[in-house]
This record gives structure tokens, sequence and C-alpha cells, in this order.
């Protein structure tokens, strides 16, 4: 990173499988409040853009951030919105900062996945050309991927299991997270097929919920709190569309991605260095391909990585301690959750699934047809 | 200080109402050759890449992902952004911020739509609120109706003078080979064409077109060795505005999102004499009533001066303060393409690029800007210097 | 580029049909709460600028003030003034029915009594000549029985003579 | 108010988001669905600058990213690179589950192609397994002409 950038202080709603009684601008509206209150900031004096995150399909409304400088304060303000994972509105926040053009940025990112049906949505984020009319929706994608991991490397079922036993543990100890549960790899083997080798326990589950942070620069930063977490390195990638036009036991985005991170931050080597990981991890396999990606181990060994029990929230390098997105998270808040928990552990603010002297930690979003697209971010604990 | 940022690449595809032997991803990979050739690049030479329009025109969620090919962006950083009408003017200043920020040094963008493909008014439609006002609304006409009528009450501004303002671009796009529509209107031809909503008839609106417009941005140090004529972003501003819904009319009629933008900019870039110090504006005019009242919103000139302006004939490509020598949005309008020609189209002004269409003042600065959502600004100062 | 005139072009027609259960939230939920259980149009007022907004929101959409609380509440209409209208002759895809739009489509924005604050809705004069701006008109509500808590419970606005 | 609320039933607004489209598949992919249409037969691309061939069949080389014009007869036969069983209901889905989907690599192709698989017992489903396909009766020229690919009898 050229500059620092500080992220003042991040919230989360508590996530659910539907929040019937909220608009979707009153989501943005409850973490705005409480992101303006933990930061200790006047919305109205003090921010001085607002980056959002939402996708018109998702909300079934063209421009879905039109509600959102209603309930941000923005009117006469500057407001942008990504349509895609929230680690990339985050990532666009540290750019108005870096860039000088704005010392103090509101992000926020919403969805109700309880509100559609997601799978069509996915099926028309497909090439329309020649895929799309096949029915094809990320579920069914996803089986594809996992399946052609466990041939090429030999990674098994079991080992995605233990991924999804270990999130929703983890989960128990967070109390924003949607689903928590004692399981054992068995559980999750016999539960409902969808698609070969996932079943409904390796898929996340539907959710509801939003994330707001504020990002400043580390001068303001520095004033506002003791605890700044510092945006230290980051990277994003797009990987080829065509499922057919990769290699889905392998993630070369997100490889790029993390490779550019780890360089601006200065990691030679991210196991020793990086103390937790919150990653996406849409289905149990994927966080097995990710610590791939990430460079968390070599190619293909994500699966004794999980074996090792070295990714336990006791582990060497604790993945998802906060249960992830097999918690349940909705898309688009996805990424900006994995910072947002991230936040919080290098702010010592993690309460049970805090991981002891966090100083360096890895946030991760992905999106689109096999995480076609990545966005690592790299954040380092300031103060004492 | 920001990291200076200059537009050495710029793309554009021909625009019309139906283009039926390309499919989108081919729209935009003919932007984005054009505009690497323009830059004399190669993709290789290209650190990111971004790709905007607004999602249900095409209904293809996370186009972004999907036309990678096209776009250029396998294996490269990149991310979607979409504000609805300002999404092309946004990318430019997506492309500005990835390099301000000092993270890149070079960006491709693109914006694009394909309108043959997709029912535009019921996807603009659902920008409303689902639950309150969306049953109610057709399209995006009624509150630029509306502000019209507003206008003319308050200033003395007459039909005949939106006429003039859209004779006068129908002129310019016959002189710009990339425009849609490109036929020569009189003033009364214009007054003749149906009444749609009064007072806009069907030549007072804009079309819908397609095509796609692609721009390569540098850092000053490679701006310089690629290319001769850098032109550089001086300044941008975004301004929103509350969803206004039904309340839009009830209170104030002009623009705030304008005025505030255009204060901002002119404040900072000490201009006191916007249309000497700028020499052609590249204005999202979407409705004919656009550059008369917007010309007093951004503060161009005074309140009730707009269309005395156009009626001296002053926005002519010849004239003291030419606007939208490209023939604008009311002849070509590819609502994710729109924002980012008025950009482009500015910068080849500056350039001395513009061909026909060329100003015949000399241009050293020039302004351009973007429309959309719950009346939302953006506008961009562009220059031929980095001073 | 342009391929020779008998070549055949192939189009693929598919239609997006995405369900939604929108959320009304909490004061536009009671604003429809209302609306459904007595029949009466609520607006809000933000405390600190003094502007009203119907249906009430949470928040000042300019200054950010807390305008949900129930007491701040005040009844407006059922009878109003027509401030702006149009008319569209023209029909379109009604795209959360996927139905087509019937036309004559009247649609007035309406200053309602009681507070300054507008309302946009269906007007039941269709014909150009008989709406003016300034025109008085009425809701005219769906008896309780069929009330069902959305924007459809206001029917239309019909024209009066005071 | 929060509280208050809770209590009361949620109000919703129940609608849909419904649009058509008509897409253009632009000059090469109408060529492409003609050919399968009217002769049954798959066509791929080739790059003219590295040789790459590319199916399903795209006017731009996702290698180098230079521009294609001309397709390239395929045998419409290849091998199985993933697969699935879907046992779920979607909305969208094209066949009744279960079913199996795979990406299939066609013989002299770089890139491979996202279809059905029928006519397979599922457990006998491997990657590496020979395909073939197998055309509907009645085309329209779309991706749906190609009814699945089908195990390659020995």
């Amino acid at each position: 990173m050229p500059d620092r950038v500080g992220i003042v202080a991040a919230a989360m709603t508590k996530f659910e499988a539907a929040k019937p009684w909220q608009h979707l601008a009153e989501l943005v509206l409850e973490v705005t409040d409480k992101v303006v209150e933990a930061a200790g900031i006047s919305l109205q004096n003090d921010v001085e853009s607002v980056v959002s995150c939402s996708q018109d399909h998702w909300d079934g409304r063209t421009i879905s951030s039109m509600p959102i400088p209603d309930v941000t304060c923005a009117h006469l303000k500057d407001e942008s919105k990504v349509a895609g994972d929230g680690a990339y509105a985050v990532l666009y926040g540290a750019m108005h900062v870096l860039s000088g053009d704005h010392k103090l940025v509101l992000v926020v990112s919403h969805c109700a996945e309880s509100h559609t049906d997601g799978t069509i949505i996915e099926n028309w984020s497909i090439d329309h050309v020649f895929t799309r009319m096949l029915g094809l929706d990320y579920t069914m994608a996803a089986a594809m991927q996992a399946r052609r991991y466990m041939d090429k490397y030999g990674v098994t079922p079991e080992q995605f299991a233990k991924v999804v036993v270990k999130n929703k543990g983890n989960a128990k100890k967070n109390p924003y997270a949607q689903e928590s549960a004692t399981l054992s790899v068995n559980d999750v083997l016999k539960s409902k097929m969808l698609a070969d080798p996932i079943t409904v326990m390796d898929k996340k589950p539907v959710s509801d919920g939003a994330c707001a942070m504020i990002l400043a620069t580390e001068e303001i930063a520095k004033k506002l709190t003791d605890k700044p977490v510092w945006i230290k390195g980051a990277g994003n990638c797009y990987d080829p569309h065509f499922l057919g036009d990769r290699e889905l036991a392998d993630c070369d985005a997100l490889e790029s991605a993390s490779k550019k991170a780890y360089k601006m931050a200065g990691i030679k080597n991210p196991v020793k260095e990086i103390d937790l990981v919150e990653l996406s991890e849409y289905y149990s396999y994927q966080e097995l391909l990710w610590t791939e990606g990430l460079g968390l181990c070599k190619r293909g060994e994500g699966g004794k990585l999980i074996d090792s029990g070295k990714t336990q929230l006791k582990g060497e390098i604790p993945i998802n301690p906060s249960g992830g997105l097999l918690s349940g998270i909705p898309v688009t808040v996805a990424g900006m959750s994995r910072v947002a928990e991230a936040v919080w552990q290098l702010q010592g603010r993690a309460g049970e699934r805090q991981v002891p002297g966090a100083k360096l930690a890895v946030a991760h979003g992905c999106g689109g047809i096999c995480g076609q697209m990545h966005c690592v971010l790299v954040l380092e604990k300031g103060g004492k | 200080m920001h990291n200076r940022v200059a537009i050495v690449g710029i793309g554009q595809t021909t625009h019309s109402g139906r283009r039926p032997y390309v499919n989108d991803g081919e729209l935009i990979y003919d932007a984005v050759t054009r505009a690497l050739a323009d830059a004399n690049l190669s993709l290789k030479d290209i650190e990111s890449v971004m790709l905007g329009n607004m999602d249900l025109f095409e209904g293809h969620h996370l186009n972004d992902a999907m036309l990678s090919l096209y776009s250029g962006a396998m294996g490269k950083p990149g991310f979607k952004m979409n504000t609805g009408g300002t999404v092309g003017t946004m990318l430019a200043i997506q492309g500005w911020y990835h390099i301000a920020s000092g993270m890149f040094d070079t960006c491709l963008v693109i914006g694009w739509e394909k309108h043959d493909e997709g029912p535009v008014t019921p996807a603009i439609t659902t920008i409303t609120d689902p639950s309150v006002d969306r049953p109610f609304m057709v399209g995006a006409i009624g509150g630029l109706a509306t502000v019209s009528i507003d206008y003319m009450n308050r200033t003395g501004c007459k039909l005949e003078h939106a006429a003039m303002a859209r004779a006068n671009a129908s002129l310019n796009a016959a002189r710009n080979p990339n425009a849609h529509l490109r036929d020569k209107y009189s003033m009364q031809d214009v007054l003749n064409a149906r009444m749609v909503l009064y007072p806009l008839n069907l030549l007072m609106c804009c079309p819908t077109s397609l095509g796609a417009c692609a721009m390569v941005f540098a850092s000053e140090s490679k701006a310089r060795k690629i290319t001769k004529k850098p032109v550089w972003i001086k300044d941008h501003v975004t301004v929103h505005v509350e969803y206004g819904g039904a309340q839009f009319g009830v209170g104030e009629k002009r623009w705030t999102s304008h005025m505030q933008a255009g204060s901002t900019i002119f404040k900072r870039n000490h201009i006191t004499n916007p249309r000497k110090e700028t020499q052609v504006f590249e204005m999202y005019d979407p409705f004919a009533f656009a550059i008369p009242s917007w010309m007093e919103d951004f503060g161009i000139c005074d309140t009730g001066e707009g269309w005395k302006l156009v009626e001296k004939g002053a926005i002519a490509l010849e004239g003291e303060y030419p606007i939208n020598p490209s023939g604008g949005v009311m002849c070509t309008n590819a609502i994710g393409d729109s924002g980012m020609l008025r950009v482009a189209e500015a910068a080849l002004q500056i350039r001395g690029d513009a061909g026909e269409h060329q100003v015949t003042r000399e241009v050293k600065q020039a302004l351009a800007s973007g429309f959309g959502g719950s009346y939302w600004t953006d506008l961009l100062l562009l220059s031929k210097t980095t001073d | 580029m342009k391929p020779k005139a008998q070549e055949e072009l192939i189009y693929l027609d598919m239609t997006l049909k995405m369900p939604f259960k929108w959320r009304t939230g909490e004061p536009m939920g009671e604003f429809f709460r209302e609306l459904k259980a007595n029949g009466k149009i609520y607006a809000n007022q933000c405390p600190k600028c003094g502007r009203n907004f119907c249906p009430p929101v949470n928040v000042c959409t300019r200054d950010h003030s807390r305008c949900s609380a129930k007491d701040k509440w005040v009844a407006v209409g059922p009878k109003g003034t027509v401030l702006t209208f149009f008319i569209s002759e023209q029909s379109f895809l009604i795209p959360t029915t996927g139905e087509m739009l019937k036309v004559p489509f009247s649609v007035g924005i309406m200053l309602l009594d009681g507070a300054p604050v507008a309302l946009q809705h269906n007007l039941e004069e269709t014909d150009p000549e008989k709406i003016k701006p300034g025109m008085r008109v009425e809701a005219v509500l769906k008896p309780k029985g069929e009330r069902k808590g959305n924007i459809f419970d206001i029917i239309h606005f019909k024209t009066i003579k005071e | 108010m929060a509280n208050e609320a809770v209590k009361k039933e949620p109000i919703f607004t129940e609608g849909y988001v419904i649009m058509p489209y008509k897409y253009s598949v632009g000059t090469l992919a109408s060529k492409f669905f003609i050919q399968i249409r009217d002769s049954k037969k798959i066509n791929g691309v080739k790059c003219p600058k590295c040789n790459m061939v590319i199916v399903p069949p795209r006017s731009v080389c996702i290698k180098c990213f230079s521009k294609i014009e001309d397709l390239v007869e395929l045998s419409g036969k290849g091998t199985l690179v993933t697969y699935t069983v879907v046992h779920y209901d979607s909305a969208v889905q094209a066949m009744k589950p279960p079913y199996a989907v795979g990406v299939i690599k066609l013989d002299g192709a770089d890139t491979a192609i996202t279809h059905f698989i029928g006519e397979v017992d599922f457990k006998e489903l491997k990657a590496g397994m020979k395909l073939e396909a197998v055309f509907n009766e009645t085309r329209n020229a779309n991706i749906l002409d190609i009814k699945y690919f089908k195990p390659v009898k020995k």
C-alpha cells in the first residue's frame, strides 16, 4: 500500500435466515448507526463519502443503491455503488482514502437473500449464449468444481465435511452467526445430497443481513481510535467465466490476487506471518481450495491442511474463526463481513472466538460461478 | 496528494438502434480494441479492467465476470460499479481512483449497453421502491416533464428554445460518425414531432441506442511514455440527493446536485468564469430542456440566462460556449455508455481529435457530466495541461 | 463486420422472472397497517427540519434526525390537490406482474391535506382535458375487508368539487 | 418502535421482476447454432494467431485476445472432464432431476463445453470417459439442440 488506510470501526447485523421486519434500507440503517457510534463520529459532519455494495438482481431494483443515500445521510454527498462482493467495496473505499479525495469513508453492504430465489439470479449470471439455457446454477457448477478437485488431488468428501464441522462449531462462539451446531463428519455426509458431492450442509444457507465499516486516513484513524486496523495489502483478479476454459481444481485468480496483496504487505511466509484468515466459502470444499489459492498450503494440499488441525480456532492458522459463510452470511455482504470479522479480531473484540494475540489477518471475498473473482485484503493491527 | 491521472486511449463503437450481428461481448470487444489501438498498447500493458452498465437492461447478473473474456479482464484485477445513469462517468471516476490511489499505473474502463436486447422502460420503472411508487412509474420521463414546465414558468423559456437546443444537437450529431440519430432537424421539425408527455415530444426525449465506449487511463509517468497528447483528469465530483419519489417537485425544482457539483468544481479549481476558463461542455442531456436549464444549475451562466444563450447560438460548434459537439445524449443514448462518452468526447475535443465535430475555439479545459439515479450528478474537469 | 444480407442471425428469447417478497420495513409497514385497518394515510415529520414524508420514514433523508416515533405521525388526506400529472397512452410491460399496462394510465402527484406532503397514485380521470394542476381530488379506498395492506388499498384518487 | 413492530405481522409487497430479453448471439455463434440445427455438427473456432481451438466458439481468443472469425469442424466426440448428478429442483432447470451435468472436452479442442450427460448409469460416471453428442429431433438453433452427451459404446 502506498499509504496506510485505517479501518476505524466495523459493524454487522445478526445474520438470520430471514429478516422480514426490515426494509433493505433499514438493514443499512442499522449497521450505519452501529458503526457511527462505534467510531464516535458524526455521520452528517464527518463522513465525506459513502461506498455501498448491493446488487440489482438480489434487491429486485435497478440501481439498488437508490435508497442508500437516504439512510446514510449522503444527501449532497458522494455515494457510489460497487456491484459485486463487499470486499471490493472496502477496496474501493480504501482507494477513496488513498487518492486523498476523502478522509473519512463509510462503506456499507446489504442483501436479503430470503426475499427471492437465488438460483434464478445465479443462472442469469451465466453466459447467455451457450450455457444459461441448460439451467445451470452455482451449486451444480460448484459440484463439478469439487469433483474435479477430488479427482485431480485426491481430496475427499470427508475432508469437505470437516470444514462444515469446524465452521458450524466455531459459529457457536459467534453471537452474530445464523447457524451453529455440534456436528460430526457423518452428519454432513449423510445430509441431503444436492449435487454430488455437495450436500445441503456443504452449502451456505440462505441469509439476510448487512455490514458496515468506517475507513479513514492514517492521521484521522489514529485520532478516532487507539485500535485502528491498517489495510496493508490488497489484490483482486478475475478467472475465465466458462467452466471449460479453466482448470477448476486450481484457483489461478486467487493465487494472483493473494500474491499481489502479500507483496504489497511485505508478507513472505503467509502461514508463519498471518495469524488468522476469514475467507468466503460458499461451499465447504471452497475453504480447502481457497487456502491453496491464498498460499497457506501447496496446490492440492487443502485436504491435508484441514486434517492437520492447523486451521481450527486454536490451531496454528485459524481459518474462519467466525464460522465463515457456512454459518450463514448473504452474498454481497459476504466479503465485507470477512473484513469486519478480521477487524474485530485485530481489535481484540471477537469475544469467545478471539484468536489470542492476532496481529495480522487476511480477509477474502469472492463472487461469480466457482469463485470466478477474488479479492484479498491484508489487515494489520494498529495501536498498542 | 493524489497521483495525476491521464486519459491515454479512447475507443468507441458506432452507435445505433439495432446491431444484431454482434453479441454483448463482441460489442465490448469492439470498443476495447479501438481504445487499445488508440493508445497503441496491447492488453498486456493494462493492469486492471472495469466494466460497467445497468444489470437489468440486458438481464445479466455479474456481467463484468460473465463478459471478462471480451473486456480483457481475465486474469486481471477489476470490479463492477453500477450507479444508474451516472455509471459511465462513475467508471471514469473509478478508473481515476485506481490510478490516483497509487495502486495501479494503467487501467481500462468500459461502459456499454445493448438496449435492443432488453425492455428499457420496464427496467427503468424498477428503480422505484416496489411497495410505494413502482406501480405508478412509467419510465423516466414524468419527472423530467415536470421540471421542464417549471423551468419555463420560472425563467420565460419557451418550447422553441428546447427545440433550438435539440436542433443544434442534430447538426452536431450529423458531423459525428459514431452518433446514433444523425438526421438534421430544424427547430420547426422538432416542434412538429409527436407529443409524448407535455412539454416533451418525441424528439425532445433521448433515444435508446446500443454501443460501448472504452478508455485507457494511466499514471503521469506512464502517460507521458504512452502518448504525446494525454488528457488530464484535473478534478471530479459526485453529488447525490435523497431518493425523491413523489416528493420531487414539492420542494425545489432545480437540480441541487448539479448546483453543488458545479460550484464545488469551480471553487476548487479557481474558475470564476466557466464559459471562458472551460471551452467546451459534454453534458449528459437526457431531455431537450437539459442544456438551457442545466447550464444555469451547473453555474455556467446566471439563472434565466440559459435559454437566452441557446437562442444566441452560443452552444453551437462554432459558438461562444459549445455544448455537446458530439450530439450528446439526445442523439446517442446507450445508458451505461452515455456517461463515459461524455468524458471521452470531451477528451477528444482537448486532443483536437474530434474530427468533423471539433469545436472551433481552442480547448484547454473541458467539462463532462453524468446524470442518473434519483437526480444524481457526476462532474469531471479535464485539462490539456497538468497545471 | 456486417454479414451478407442473406446470412441468418440467431436470437435467443429468455424471460427473467424473479419472485420477490419485498419487506416494507417498520414505518412503511405501519403505514400499510393503518391503511388496512383504519383506512388512514399517515405521514411523519422531521423534528429538525420540519419536512414531511409519506409514507413515513425512519430518519430524515437530509439531516438523519429520527422521525419514526408514532406520536409524531399525522394523518393526511384523504383529500388533496393535484400538483402534477401524466397520462400514458402507450402501454408497457408491468415488470412486477408481467402484464401489459392498461391505457390510458393516469397518474397524479397529489399534495395531501393536513401536511405539505405528496403521494403518487392513479387518478380516476383519464381525460387530459379534464385534469388540471390545482384540481381537488380524494382517495377512494377499497372496503375494509378487501384491504390487504398495500398501496392498492387506495384504488385511485377521484375528482371532487368543493 | 422496534419491539412493538416485532409483535405485529411483517408487511410484504409480493410481486415479480419480469423482464423479457431477445439476445443476439452474433455472427459467429449464429453459424455454430445453424450448423447444429441443420447438420447436427458441433463446430469450434481456431485462433489464427495461437492456434488455440475453442469450444463453445467465441470470437475472441481466450489466450491471446485476438479476433477469431472462422469455425472449424469437430467430431462431436470427447472426454468427460468433470460432472455432477443433480438431485434438487429449481425454477431454472431444463431437466427433471436426477440428471447429470458435465464439462466435456471435445476431441481436438483446447477448452471444454458444459452440457448434460444422458443414457448413463450415474454410478458409471467417471472423468475421462468417452462421450458423444446426441441431438434433439426438433432443433431450434440453441444449445438445447444438443440433447445431451452419452457414453460411447465400446
